[in-house]
C-alpha cells in the first residue's frame, strides 16, 4: 500500500471536509465536501475495496451533491454568507476529537499492517448480497422506496 | 512504511470530527447535514478499514455495512434536504436558531 | 490467422516499448503503460473530435442543402485548426461578480470525467485501456459528476440565463439518468459482470454463421439500446434535448459567460460525452468490437468498434439535422411517464428471454411484453387527446 | 310388463311443479299461455296416472315401492321414496282428473282477474304437493307434501290478498292446520324413534310392516292419535274444522279443488294410508295380522282405543256439520260444511273398519263435491258474485245446464241411489257402522246425517233455483263454454262412476282391497239398502216440505230462533276459541314480552344499579381523598416540569451538542474503566 | 396447504387497514373484494377439507407463550369448517345490505376476522383473544352506526357479553391452574375423568355455562338482544345473529360438552328446561312485538334455542342409541347454518323494508302485495324458510334436532314443539299485515325489489332451496365430525 498515495489522499479529504465545514459560502463548501467525498472514494480504492469506492462516488458526488447543490439553489434566496460562529460546537468537536485520539493511541493492538487479501470482485460481492444479505438488501430497498415517496412529498407544493 | 490501520482510524476520527464541527458550529440546515454526511462516511471508513485489517479476512462483512450505510446515508440525505426545502417554504428561512417552535 | 497481426498491431506496439523497461521497478513500468495509453487514448479522440466538428458542420450543412466549411485545406478539413487557434487566441473573460474559482474549475471538472469515461471501453480485442472489473459503475460513476460540473458553470458564472441553463441541463439528465442505468441492467443482468470485456465477449457469437449474437437483435436489447441511446441524447445535452443550452432561450445556456479556450473545453467535453456514450452504446448492444458476420472476422476488431462508433455520431448529426428541439416539460414528462416504464418492461423482457433459454420463444416473448408495454403506454401518454398545461418548472 | 313406472312415479307431481314455476317465471299478461301450461301440467299428470293406474290393473294387491336416501348424517342415512298401490293409483287418477276439470273452469272463471297467471300457478302447485302426499312411502315425505299443501293452500285462499278477511282465512287456515300437523309432526318422530324408519313399505322393514309394528308396540295408540291430529286439522274434523268454512273466501275453483280433490282429502288419505298404525295397540280383535291388513278391512272388527277416537270424532263432526249446514245462507258455507260433514262420515267409515270403503268415498266425494263446488261457481258467477242464497232464487230457467249438473251433484250427495256415485258408498258406511262392535250409536246418529244432508241440500237448490227472482237473479246468464263442459263431465263422471262401485260388481273396492272383483246382482238387494234410500226419500221429502216457499226469513228460523241462531253462528266455535285458546295465547305473548321488558331485564338493571352504586361511591372518595393528594403530586411534578423543559431549547444544535458531549462521557467512563 | 387458516385469520384484517386507506366512496367496494378474497380462501379449504377423516385438519402449530401454555395453534374440523364457510358467506351479504361508511366496513373486516379466528383456534388463549376481539368491533358498530338508544343498547351488550366473558376467563384459568394446558384436544381427554373436584368444577362450569349462554342467548341471559338487534345497523344484524351467536353455541359444544360431562348431566334436566324456555318464550314474546327488527331478533333466540335443547338432550340422557345423538348433532350443526342463512336474510329485508319506508312497525305498513309482489314473495320464501316449512333448509335441520332430542327427552321436545306453531304465528301475522289487505296510504309509492337486490338476495334465496331439497352437501361437511363428537360425549 503506498503510504504516498494514502498521504495525498488524506491531505486531501481532511482538506475537503475542513473546508465543507468552515467554507463561508455554502456552495463552496458544497463543492469542497465533493473533494472529501472522492477523497474518501480514494481510500476504499486504496483499501481494496473498489465496488464502495465507485459506489461513494456514484452515489456522493452523481447524486447527493447533486441534491445539495440543488437544496441551495432552492433555498439561496436569504444570505449566502454563513460564518462560522459557534465556538462552543468547536470545543465540543475539538474535544471529541482528542478523546478519539486518546482512544485510538491507547489501543496498541491497532498498528498492524494490512494482510494480503484476495481481490474483492463485484460478482463476490453481488453473491453475497443476493444470498447473505438479501433480506437487508431488500429493507434498503425498501427504505429507498419509503425515502424517495417521503421526500416527494415534503418538497411538493401544497395545494392552493 | 506501509499505512497501518491506525493511520486509518486517525484519519477518520478526524473526519467525524470535522463533521461534528460542521454541525455543530454553522447555523444552516445543509450544513448540519453535510456535517452529518461527513460523520457517516467517517464511520464507513472505519468500517472498510476495519474490514481490510482483519487478521483473517473472510466474508466481506464491513464492506457490506459500507455499501448499505452509503445507501441508507442517500436515502437520509434526500429526506433531509426536502426537509429543508420544506422548512425553507414555510418559515422562509434555514437558519436552525429560528427554528425552534419545538422549545419546551 | 492472417489478420491476427494486424489485429493486435496496437498492442504489440505497446508491448515494444514497455520493453525497454524490463528490469525497472514495477511502478515505472505501470506508471509508462498508463501513459502510453492514456496519450495515445486523448490524442486519438482529439483527433477524432477535430474531424467531428467539422464533418458535423459538413453533414449539417448537406442536410440544410448548403456545402458547408470549405475554404480551409482540401474540403475544407483544417477548419478545425483554424478554429482551435482562434479559440486559443481569444481574450478569457471573466465577469467581474463571478464565483472565481468555480468559474475556473467549470470547464475543467466538465472534461475530466469524459476523458476519464472514454478509459474504460474496449476499443478492440486486447484493447481495454483500463479494464476494471467494475468498468460500467465506473462509467456511470464518473458519467455522474458531470452533472456537478454543469452546475458549477452555471453558478460560477452569477449569469441568470448560466443558472436556467445549468438547472435545467442538471434535472434533465438527473431525469434521464435513470433510463440511461436501468436501460444498460439487462445486459448486465444477461452477462453477469460490470466488465465491458466480458459484455463484449458474451456477444462473440454468432447463430447460422449470420446472426451475430449481439444484444441489439433480441427485443429487449433493441428497446433498451433505443432507450440507451435516446438517454444518451440528452446527457450529451444534443438535440432534440438541447434545452439547456436552446440559444433562442437562454443565449448558451451555462456556457453563457464562457469563451475562449474554456469555451472549447466545454465544446470538447460535449463531444467527448458523446463518444463516451456512443462507444459505450456500441459495447452494451452493438457486440463492441465484434464483427457483425462470421466472414468479416478478419478485419482489425478496432476498425469494426470505429466504424460502429463512426455510424452511431452520424446518426447524432443526422438528429440534430432533423428534430426541432423539444419542450423543456415534454422532456421531463417523457423521462419518468414513458422511458422509466419501458426500461423497467425491458429488464422484465430480459428476465423472460433468459429464462426461456435463450430460445426462440423467449424472443417472442419478450417481443410480446415490449410491444405490448409500449402500446400501453403509447396510449396513455396520447398527447393528442389532452395538451398539458405548460409548466415551466425552471422559468419562474 | 317388465317395465316398471314406479321408479319414475316423482313425475306426476312434477309436472305441475316445474308448470308452476314455469308460469312464475312468465310475464304477467300472459294469461292464455300460462292457463295453457297448466292444463298442459295436468294432462301430464293425468296420462301418467293413468299409466300408472294401469300398472297397478295388472296383480291384485300391487303394491311397487322405490326407497332411496334423501341425505345421511352421522353414520345414518335418511331414507325416503314412492309407492305405488292401489290407493295411490285411485287417489292419483281422482286428483289429476278433478283437478283438470276444475283448472278448465277456472280459466272461465278467473277470466279478467289481474292475478290470473299467478293463479295457475298456485293451483299447480296446490296439485303437486297434493300429489306428493299421495305417492309418498315415506311418512317424512308426506309430511313434506303435507306442508306444501298446507301452504299452497294459504296462498290460494289468501289469493284475494287485498281482502283483508281472505287474508285472516288464509292466516286462520294455515294456523289451524299447522296446530293439528305439530301433533302429526310430534307422532312421525315418535314414529321415526321407536321404529327407526319412516319409510312405510320397504321390504319387510317398513314401519307399516309387521316387524316395524311389533317393535311399536303399545306406543302405536298414541303414535295413531298423534298423527290423527294431523288428519282432523287438514281433514276439517272438529275441533278443528272451523278453518275450512272461512277458507271460502279464496276464489270457488280453490274451494272445489281444496273441498274435493286436494286438501281435505289428504287428512282421510293419511289415515288410510297408515291405517296398520291405527289397527295396532289394544284390543286385536278378529285374529287378523295388521301388517297386511292393507285395505281389506271390509267387516274387520278390530276395536282400537285409536279407532275408536277416529269414529267418535268423525261422528261428532258430521252431525255437527249438517246441522250448521241447515243454518247457514252463504251457498258456498254450505256446501263447505257439507264438505266437513261428509268427511266425518268417512272417518267414521275408516274407524268402523271399512276403508276401502271411506277411500271410495272419498273418491267418489271428489268428483260430486268438485261438481257441486264448480256449479256454484256457476251459480255465482251468473249473479255477479253475489253468495247469498236468499238473494238467488228462479234460476232454474235461466241456467239449465247448471241446474241439471247441480241436481246431479245434489243428488250424489244426498245418496239418491241407483245412479248417483254418492249413494253406494254411503249406504255401505251405514252397513260397516251397522256391524261395528264397538257401538250402535255411531249407526244411528249416522242414519240421522244422512236424513240431514238431504234436508240441507234440499234446502239449498229450492233456494238457489226455485222460488221467487231477486236482485242478484234478475241478470242471471248461463256461464261460458269453457265452465260449463267441466260441469258436463264431472257429472256425466259422477254417474258413471256410480257403476263401478254398486255392490253388485264392487270392482273398486275390490281392487282398492287387492281382491278379484266379482259380479254378483244379488248383493243389490239388501234390507240395509233399503234403509238408507229411505232415508234419503225422507229427507228430500222433509226439505220439499219445509222449503217449498223459500222467504227471506228461514222455517225452522221461525220455529226455532235460538236454535237457529246457534247454528247459524257455527255454534259460537269460533267465538269460544277466540275467548279462550287464542286470548290466552294473546296473554301468555303479552306476558312473556312483559317479563322480558320488565322482569328479566329489570334483574339485570339491578345488578347493573348495585354495581353503579358502588362506582358512586368509589367516585366520592376518589375525589375527596385520593384525588387530592394525586392532584398536588401532579402539580409539583407540573412545576418541576416547567424548569426542566428549560432545557429543551427547540434548538437541534444543542441537542448535538449534548450528543457529543454523551460521547465524551463515553470516552471518560471507557478510560475509567480501563 | 400450510397456512391457509392464518391467511384466511389475516385477510380481512389487511382488508380492514386498506379500507381505512381507501376513498370513503370506495371503502365497500374494497371491503368486498376483501370478501371475496377471504371466501376464495374458505372454498379452498373446503376443498382441500378431507370430509372423510376424523378430527382436526390442517393444523397450524407454533409456540407463542411458552410460559401460558399459550400457543398458536389453529385447525378446522366439520364444525369449525362449517362456521368459516357460513362467516365467508354471511359477510358480504352483510355489507351489501346497506351504504357504510369506512369505519362501518373496516370494523366489520375485523369482526370477521375474529370469528374465522374464534371458529378455527384451537387453544383457549387464542379462542379467547378472538372472542373478545369480535366484541369490540361490534360493539363500535352498535354505538357508532345504530338507530335510537344506541349507547344504552351498546353499553348493554357490552357489559352483558363482557361479563359472561370474564367468568369464562376466570374458569379457565382456573382450569389452568390445575392442569397446565389450554388445548381443547387436552382438556377435553381430561374432561372425561373429571377435569376438578366437585365444588371447583361445579363454579368453572357455572363460569364458563354464563359466559356462553350470554353469547348464545339463553334464557333468562337473552335480554341483551332484542335491543341490541334493533338498534344495529341491518349489516350489523345480520352479522350479530347469523355469525356471532353461533360463537355460543360453537363454545358449547367445543368447550362445555366435552369438558364437563358429568356436570352437565346433571343440571342437564334444568337446561333442558331453560332452552324449552328459550323456545317458547321468545316465539311468545315475539308474538307480542309490532317492530319487524324486534320480532326477528326474538325469533333468532327461539331459534338458537331449538340448537341449545339439541345440545342438553344429547348430554342430559346417557346410554341411548348413537343415532339420536347424532341425529341431534348434525340437526344442531345444521340449524347453526340455517339459522345464519335465513335469519340473516330476514333482517336484510327488513332493513329493505326499513329503507323504503323509513319505519318498520307492523302498522306502517300494508298491502304491499299490490306494490311490490316479488319482494313479498321473496320475503315470504325467508319467512316460511325460518318458520321450517318442509322443502327450505329450516326444516331440515329442526327435524334432526326434534328427532334426536324427542327420543332422548321426549317431554321437553314435545313442549318445544309448541315453539313451531307459534314461530308460525308470528310469521303470518307479519305477513299479514305487510302484504295483504288493503294498500296503506305510507306505502303508495313502495318501490319493487331492484335487480341488485335481487342480485343480492338470489344466492341467499337458492341455498335455503337447495338446503331444503337436497342437503347432503352441507351434511359432508361434517357427518365424520358428528360421529366423532358422538363419541365423545357418549
Amino acid at each position: 500500500m503506498n503510504t504516498a498515495a494514502f498521504l495525498f489522499i488524506a491531505i486531501l479529504t481532511l482538506a475537503g471536509a475542513l473546508a465543507a465545514a468552515v467554507l463561508p459560502r455554502l456552495i463552496h463548501a458544497a463543492l469542497c465536501l465533493v473533494g472529501a467525498f472522492l477523497g474518501l472514494a480514494g481510500f476504499y480504492f486504496l483499501l481494496g475495496a473498489e465496488f464502495v469506492g465507485l459506489v461513494q462516488v456514484f452515489v456522493y458526488v452523481g447524486a447527493v451533491a447533486v441534491l445539495i447543490v440543488f437544496t441551495i439553489l432552492l433555498t439561496r434566496r436569504e444570505r449566502e454568507k454563513d460564518h462560522a460562529s459557534d465556538w462552543g460546537g468547536a470545543v465540543v468537536a475539538l474535544a471529541v476529537f482528542v478523546g478519539l485520539l486518546w482512544a485510538i493511541f491507547q489501543t496498541p493492538a491497532l498498528a498492524v499492517a494490512a494482510p494480503g487479501i484476495e481481490p474483492l470482485t463485484v460478482r463476490a460481492i453481488g453473491e453475497v448480497l443476493m444470498t447473505d444479505y438479501v433480506w437487508p438488501l431488500q429493507c434498503v430497498g425498501v427504505v429507498l422506496t419509503a425515502a424517495l415517496i417521503g421526500a416527494l412529498v415534503l418538497v411538493m407544493e401544497e395545494k392552493r | 512504511m506501509t499505512p497501518t490501520l491506525q493511520l486509518f482510524l486517525l484519519v477518520s476520527a478526524a473526519l467525524f470530527c470535522i463533521g461534528l464541527l460542521a454541525a455543530l458550529s454553522r447555523r444552516h440546515a445543509i450544513f448540519i447535514l453535510i456535517g452529518i454526511e461527513l460523520m457517516l462516511a467517517a464511520a464507513n471508513l472505519n468500517f472498510v478499514a476495519f474490514w481490510r485489517f482483519d487478521p483473517q479476512p473472510q466474508a466481506p462483512t464491513g464492506v457490506m455495512v459500507a455499501i448499505f450505510a452509503i445507501a441508507i446515508a442517500a436515502a437520509e440525505a434526500a429526506v433531509g434536504l426536502a426537509l429543508v426545502i420544506a422548512v425553507y417554504r414555510h418559515y422562509r428561512t434555514t437558519n436552525v436558531d429560528q427554528l425552534d417552535q419545538l422549545k419546551g | 490467422m492472417p489478420g491476427e497481426f494486424l489485429d493486435q498491431i496496437f498492442v504489440g506496439a505497446k508491448r515494444y516499448i514497455l520493453s525497454f523497461f524490463v528490469g525497472a521497478p514495477e511502478w515505472l513500468v505501470r506508471l509508462v503503460s498508463s501513459l502510453i495509453t492514456i496519450l495515445v487514448l486523448i490524442h486519438v479522440f482529439l483527433g477524432l473530435f477535430a474531424l467531428m466538428s467539422v464533418l458535423e458542420r459538413k453533414i449539417l450543412a448537406r442536410i440544410q442543402n448548403r456545402l458547408g466549411p470549405n475554404r480551409v485545406g482540401p474540403f475544407g478539413l483544417l477548419q478545425p485548426v483554424a478554429d482551435g487557434i482562434k479559440m486559443l487566441i481569444k481574450e478569457d473573460i471573466v465577469p467581474a461578480r463571478a464565483d472565481k474559482v468555480v468559474h475556473f474549475l467549470a470547464p475543467i471538472m466538465v472534461a475530466a470525467p469524459t476523458i476519464l469515461a472514454l478509459g474504460v471501453i474496449p476499443y478492440g480485442r486486447n484493447m481495454t485501456p483500463f479494464a476494471i472489473d467494475g468498468g460500467i459503475l465506473f462509467f456511470f460513476a464518473v458519467g455522474s459528476a458531470t452533472e456537478l460540473a454543469v452546475f458549477m458553470a452555471g453558478w460560477g458564472s452569477n449569469n441568470k440565463f448560466s443558472m436556467l441553463g445549468a438547472m435545467r441541463a442538471i434535472a434533465q439528465m438527473v431525469s434521464y439518468e435513470l433510463p440511461l442505468i436501468l436501460s444498460v441492467l439487462p445486459v448486465v443482468m444477461i452477462v453477469g459482470s460490470l466488465s465491458p470485456d466480458a459484455i463484449v465477449a458474451a456477444q462473440s457469437g454468432y447463430s447460422l454463421g449470420v446472426i451475430p449474437h449481439w444484444f441489439v437483435v433480441t427485443p429487449w436489447g433493441a428497446a433498451g439500446f433505443l432507450l440507451f441511446f435516446v438517454s444518451g441524447l440528452v446527457e450529451s445535452n444534443r438535440t432534440p434535448f438541447d434545452v439547456p443550452e436552446g440559444e433562442s432561450e437562454i443565449v448558451a445556456g451555462h456556457m453563457t459567460e464562457y469563451s475562449g479556450f474554456k469555451y472549447a473545453t466545454f465544446f470538447l467535453a460535449e463531444y467527448f460525452g458523446m463518444f463516451a456514450i456512443s462507444g459505450l452504446a456500441v459495447t452494451l448492444f452493438l457486440g463492441g468490437w465484434n464483427a457483425p458476420f462470421a466472414p468479416l472476422r478478419f478485419i482489425p476488431s478496432y476498425v469494426w468498434f470505429f466504424a460502429k462508433l463512426s455510424t452511431l455520431l452520424f446518426v447524432f448529426i443526422w438528429i440534430r439535422g432533423t428534430l426541432p428541439r423539444m419542450r423543456v416539460d415534454h422532456v421531463m414528462n417523457f423521462a419518468w411517464k414513458f422511458m422509466l416504464p419501458m426500461a423497467f418492461a425491458c429488464v422484465l423482457a430480459a428476465a423472460v428471454w433468459h429464462y426461456q433459454a435463450r430460445r426462440l420463444a423467449g424472443w417472442l416473448w419478450s417481443l410480446v411484453i415490449v410491444v405490448a408495454v409500449y402500446f400501453v403506454l403509447s396510449r396513455l401518454l396520447d398527447a393528442r387527446k389532452k395538451f398539458a398545461p405548460r409548466t415551466y418548472r425552471f422559468a419562474e | 310388463m317388465t317395465f316398471s313406472l314406479v321408479p319414475s312415479l316423482w313425475l306426476i307431481p312434477a309436472a305441475p311443479l316445474v308448470v308452476s314455476l314455469l308460469i312464475l317465471s312468465l310475464k304477467k299478461s300472459r294469461h292464455s299461455a300460462s292457463a295453457m301450461l297448466a292444463i298442459f301440467g295436468q294432462l301430464v299428470a293425468l296420462g301418467f296416472s293413468a299409466a300408472a293406474f294401469l300398472q297397478t290393473l295388472a296383480t291384485p294387491g300391487f303394491r311397487v315401492v322405490h326407497n332411496f336416501t334423501w341425505f345421511s348424517f352421522g353414520e345414518q342415512s335418511l331414507r325416503i321414496g314412492w309407492v305405488l298401490d292401489p290407493l295411490t293409483a285411485a287417489m292419483l287418477i281422482m286428483i289429476t282428473f278433478v283437478a283438470l276439470w276444475i283448472f278448465v273452469f277456472s280459466v272461465g272463471y278467473m277470466a279478467g282477474d289481474e292475478h290470473f297467471a299467478r293463479f295457475f300457478a298456485y293451483l299447480s302447485f296446490f296439485t303437486a304437493a297434493m300429489l306428493g302426499v299421495v305417492i309418498a312411502n315415506s311418512l317424512l315425505l308426506l309430511f313434506v307434501c303435507w306442508e306444501l299443501v298446507g301452504i299452497a293452500s294459504y296462498l290460494l285462499i289468501g289469493f284475494w290478498i287485498h281482502k283483508p278477511s281472505a287474508a285472516a282465512a288464509a292466516k286462520k287456515a294455515f294456523i289451524t292446520t299447522r296446530i293439528g300437523d305439530l301433533g302429526f309432526f310430534v307422532g312421525l318422530l315418535w314414529l321415526y324413534g321407536s321404529s327407526g324408519t319412516l319409510l312405510f313399505y320397504e321390504e319387510g322393514r317398513g314401519c307399516l310392516e309387521s316387524a316395524a309394528l311389533l317393535a311399536i308396540g303399545p306406543s302405536a295408540t298414541a303414535i295413531a292419535l298423534l298423527i290423527f291430529c294431523g288428519a282432523v286439522s287438514k281433514s276439517g274434523q272438529f275441533p278443528l274444522h272451523v278453518w275450512l268454512p272461512d277458507a271460502m273466501e279464496g276464489p270457488t275453483p280453490v274451494s272445489a279443488l281444496i273441498h274435493a280433490a286436494t286438501m281435505v282429502a289428504a287428512g282421510v288419505f293419511l289415515v288410510a294410508r297408515v291405517y296398520p298404525l291405527f289397527s295396532m295397540g289394544g284390543v286385536v280383535a278378529g285374529g287378523v295380522d295388521p301388517g297386511h291388513a292393507g285395505l281389506s278391512a271390509a267387516g274387520y272388527n278390530g276395536v282400537t282405543p285409536s279407532l275408536t277416537v277416529v269414529v267418535w270424532v268423525g261422528v261428532i263432526t258430521a252431525l255437527m256439520a249438517s246441522l250448521i249446514a241447515l243454518a247457514q245462507w252463504d251457498i258456498k258455507r254450505i256446501l263447505a260444511y257439507s264438505t266437513v260433514s261428509q268427511l266425518g262420515l268417512m272417518m267414521v267409515s275408516l274407524g268402523v273398519g271399512g276403508v276401502a270403503v271411506g277411500v271410495m268415498h272419498l273418491l267418489a266425494h271428489g268428483f260430486f263435491k268438485a261438481l257441486l263446488f264448480l256449479g256454484a261457481g256457476s251459480v255465482i258467477h251468473s249473479c255477479q258474485h253475489e253468495q247469498d242464497i236468499r238473494r238467488m232464487g228462479g234460476l232454474r230457467g235461466m241456467i239449465p245446464i247448471t241446474l241439471i249438473t247441480y241436481a246431479v251433484g245434489m243428488m250424489a250427495l244426498s245418496g239418491v241411489p241407483l245412479f248417483f256415485a254418492g249413494a253406494w258408498t254411503k249406504e255401505e258406511i251405514l252397513q260397516a257402522t251397522a256391524h261395528w262392535p264397538g257401538s250402535r250409536v255411531p249407526h244411528y246418529l249416522m242414519m240421522a246425517g244422512v236424513v240431514l244432508t238431504a234436508l240441507y241440500m234440499t234446502r239449498q237448490m229450492i233456494y238457489v233455483f226455485f222460488g221467487r227472482r231477486h236482485a242478484a237473479s234478475e241478470r242471471a246468464h248461463e256461464s261460458p263454454r269453457v265452465m260449463t263442459l267441466p260441469l258436463i263431465v264431472l257429472a256425466f263422471c259422477t254417474i258413471a262412476l256410480s257403476l263401478l262401485l254398486t255392490p253388485a260388481w264392487p270392482w273398486l273396492h275390490e281392487y282398492l282391497s287387492g281382491a278379484r272383483a266379482h259380479f254378483e246382482t244379488a248383493r243389490l238387494i239388501q234390507p240395509a239398502l233399503l234403509v238408507s234410500f229411505a232415508l234419503v226419500a225422507a229427507g228430500i221429502g222433509l226439505g220439499i216440505l219445509i222449503y217449498r216457499n223459500p222467504t227471506e226469513r228461514d222455517p225452522l228460523e221461525a220455529a226455532q230462533p235460538a236454535l237457529f241462531r246457534f247454528l247459524e253462528n257455527r255454534m259460537w266455535l269460533d267465538e269460544i276459541y277466540a275467548r279462550t285458546v287464542i286470548a290466552f295465547s294473546r296473554m301468555a305473548a303479552r306476558l312473556s314480552d312483559w317479563m322480558d321488558r320488565h322482569v328479566w331485564d329489570g334483574l339485570v338493571r339491578t345488578v347493573g344499579g348495585i354495581a353503579r352504586l358502588f362506582g358512586d361511591l368509589n367516585k366520592g372518595a376518589d375525589e375527596r381523598g385520593i384525588n387530592a393528594a394525586v392532584d398536588e403530586t401532579t402539580f409539583g411534578a407540573r412545576d418541576l416540569g416547567r424548569v426542566i423543559s428549560a432545557a429543551h431549547s427547540g434548538q437541534v444544535q444543542t441537542y448535538l451538542g449534548a450528543v457529543g458531549v454523551g460521547m465524551l462521557a463515553l470516552l471518560l467512563l471507557y478510560a475509567w474503566l480501563g | 396447504m400450510v397456512g391457509m387458516i392464518t391467511a384466511l385469520i389475516l385477510v380481512p384484517l389487511v382488508g380492514a387497514l386498506c379500507v381505512s386507506a381507501a376513498r370513503p366512496r370506495q371503502a365497500r367496494g374494497v371491503a368486498l373484494g376483501f370478501n371475496a378474497l377471504s371466501a376464495i380462501i374458505a372454498f379452498t379449504l373446503w376443498r382441500n377439507f378431507d370430509s372423510s377423516a376424523a378430527g382436526l385438519q390442517l393444523i397450524e402449530r407454533y409456540a407463542w407463550i411458552p410460559a401460558l401454555g399459550a400457543e398458536y395453534l389453529v385447525g378446522i374440523d366439520g364444525l369449525s369448517l362449517l362456521l368459516v364457510l357460513l362467516t365467508s358467506l354471511l359477510f358480504p351479504f352483510a355489507l351489501l345490505a346497506q351504504q357504510g361508511s369506512r369505519g362501518l366496513c373496516a370494523l366489520m373486516l375485523v369482526m370477521q376476522s375474529a370469528l374465522y379466528g374464534t371458529f378455527t383456534a384451537q387453544n383457549f388463549v387464542l379462542w379467547f383473544l378472538f372472542y373478545e376481539m369480535s366484541l369490540i368491533p361490534s360493539f363500535l358498530l352498535i354505538k357508532l352506526w345504530g338507530g335510537e338508544k344506541r349507547a344504552h343498547a351498546a353499553t348493554k351488550f357490552f357489559l352483558y357479553t363482557f361479563l359472561g366473558s370474564v367468568a369464562m376467563l376466570l374458569a379457565f384459568l382456573g382450569l389452568y391452574f390445575v392442569h397446565g394446558t389450554f388445548d381443547f384436544a387436552r382438556l377435553a381427554e381430561l374432561g372425561k375423568t373429571g377435569l376438578l373436584t366437585s365444588n371447583i368444577s361445579w363454579l368453572a362450569f357455572a363460569g364458563i355455562f354464563v359466559g356462553l349462554a350470554v353469547k348464545v342467548p339463553l334464557f333468562p341471559f337473552h335480554t341483551w338482544l332484542p335491543d341490541a338487534y334493533e338498534t344495529a345497523p341491518t349489516g350489523v344484524a345480520m352479522v350479530l345473529t347469523g355469525t356471532l351467536s353461533k360463537m355460543g353455541v360453537y363454545g358449547f359444544v367445543r368447550l362445555l360438552l366435552p369438558l364437563f360431562p358429568s356436570e352437565m348431566r346433571v343440571v342437564g334436566p334444568w337446561l333442558l328446561g331453560l332452552a324449552v324456555c328459550s323456545i317458547i318464550f321468545a316465539s311468545l314474546a315475539a308474538w307480542a312485538q309490532t317492530d319487524l327488527k324486534r320480532i326477528v331478533a326474538y325469533l333468532s333466540i327461539n331459534h338458537l334455542g331449538y340448537c341449545m335443547l339439541g345440545l342438553f338432550a344429547i348430554t342430559a340422557r346417557t346410554a341411548e342409541p348413537m343415532v339420536e345423538t347424532q341425529a341431534a348433532l348434525s340437526g344442531v350443526f345444521m340449524q347453526i347454518f340455517n339459522h345464519g342463512i335465513t335469519a340473516a336474510t330476514l333482517f336484510y329485508y327488513v332493513g329493505l323494508l326499513e329503507q323504503r319506508r323509513g319505519a318498520r312497525g307492523l302498522d306502517d305498513f300494508g298491502g304491499l302485495m299490490q306494490r311490490a309482489p316479488l319482494l313479498c314473495g321473496w320475503m315470504s320464501i325467508a319467512m316460511f324458510s325460518s318458520l321450517g316449512l318442509p322443502g327450505l333448509n329450516g326444516f331440515v335441520g329442526e327435524f334432526l334436532i326434534f328427532k334426536g332430542s324427542f327420543a332422548l327427552a321426549a317431554s321437553f321436545t314435545a313442549v318445544a314443539v309448541l315453539g313451531l306453531l307459534i314461530t308460525a304465528i308470528v310469521f303470518l301475522r307479519a305477513m299479514q299485515a305487510l302484504f295483504s289487505g288493503p294498500l296503506a296510504g305510507s306505502c303508495s309509492a313502495f318501490p319493487e325489489l331492484r335487480p341488485k337486490e335481487k342480485l343480492v338476495l338470489l344466492p341467499a334465496t337458492l341455498l335455503m332451496f337447495a338446503i331444503g331439497i337436497a342437503p347432503q352437501f352441507i351434511f359432508n361437511i361434517f357427518n365424520t365430525t358428528v360421529v366423532q363428537m358422538a363419541q365423545l360425549f357418549a
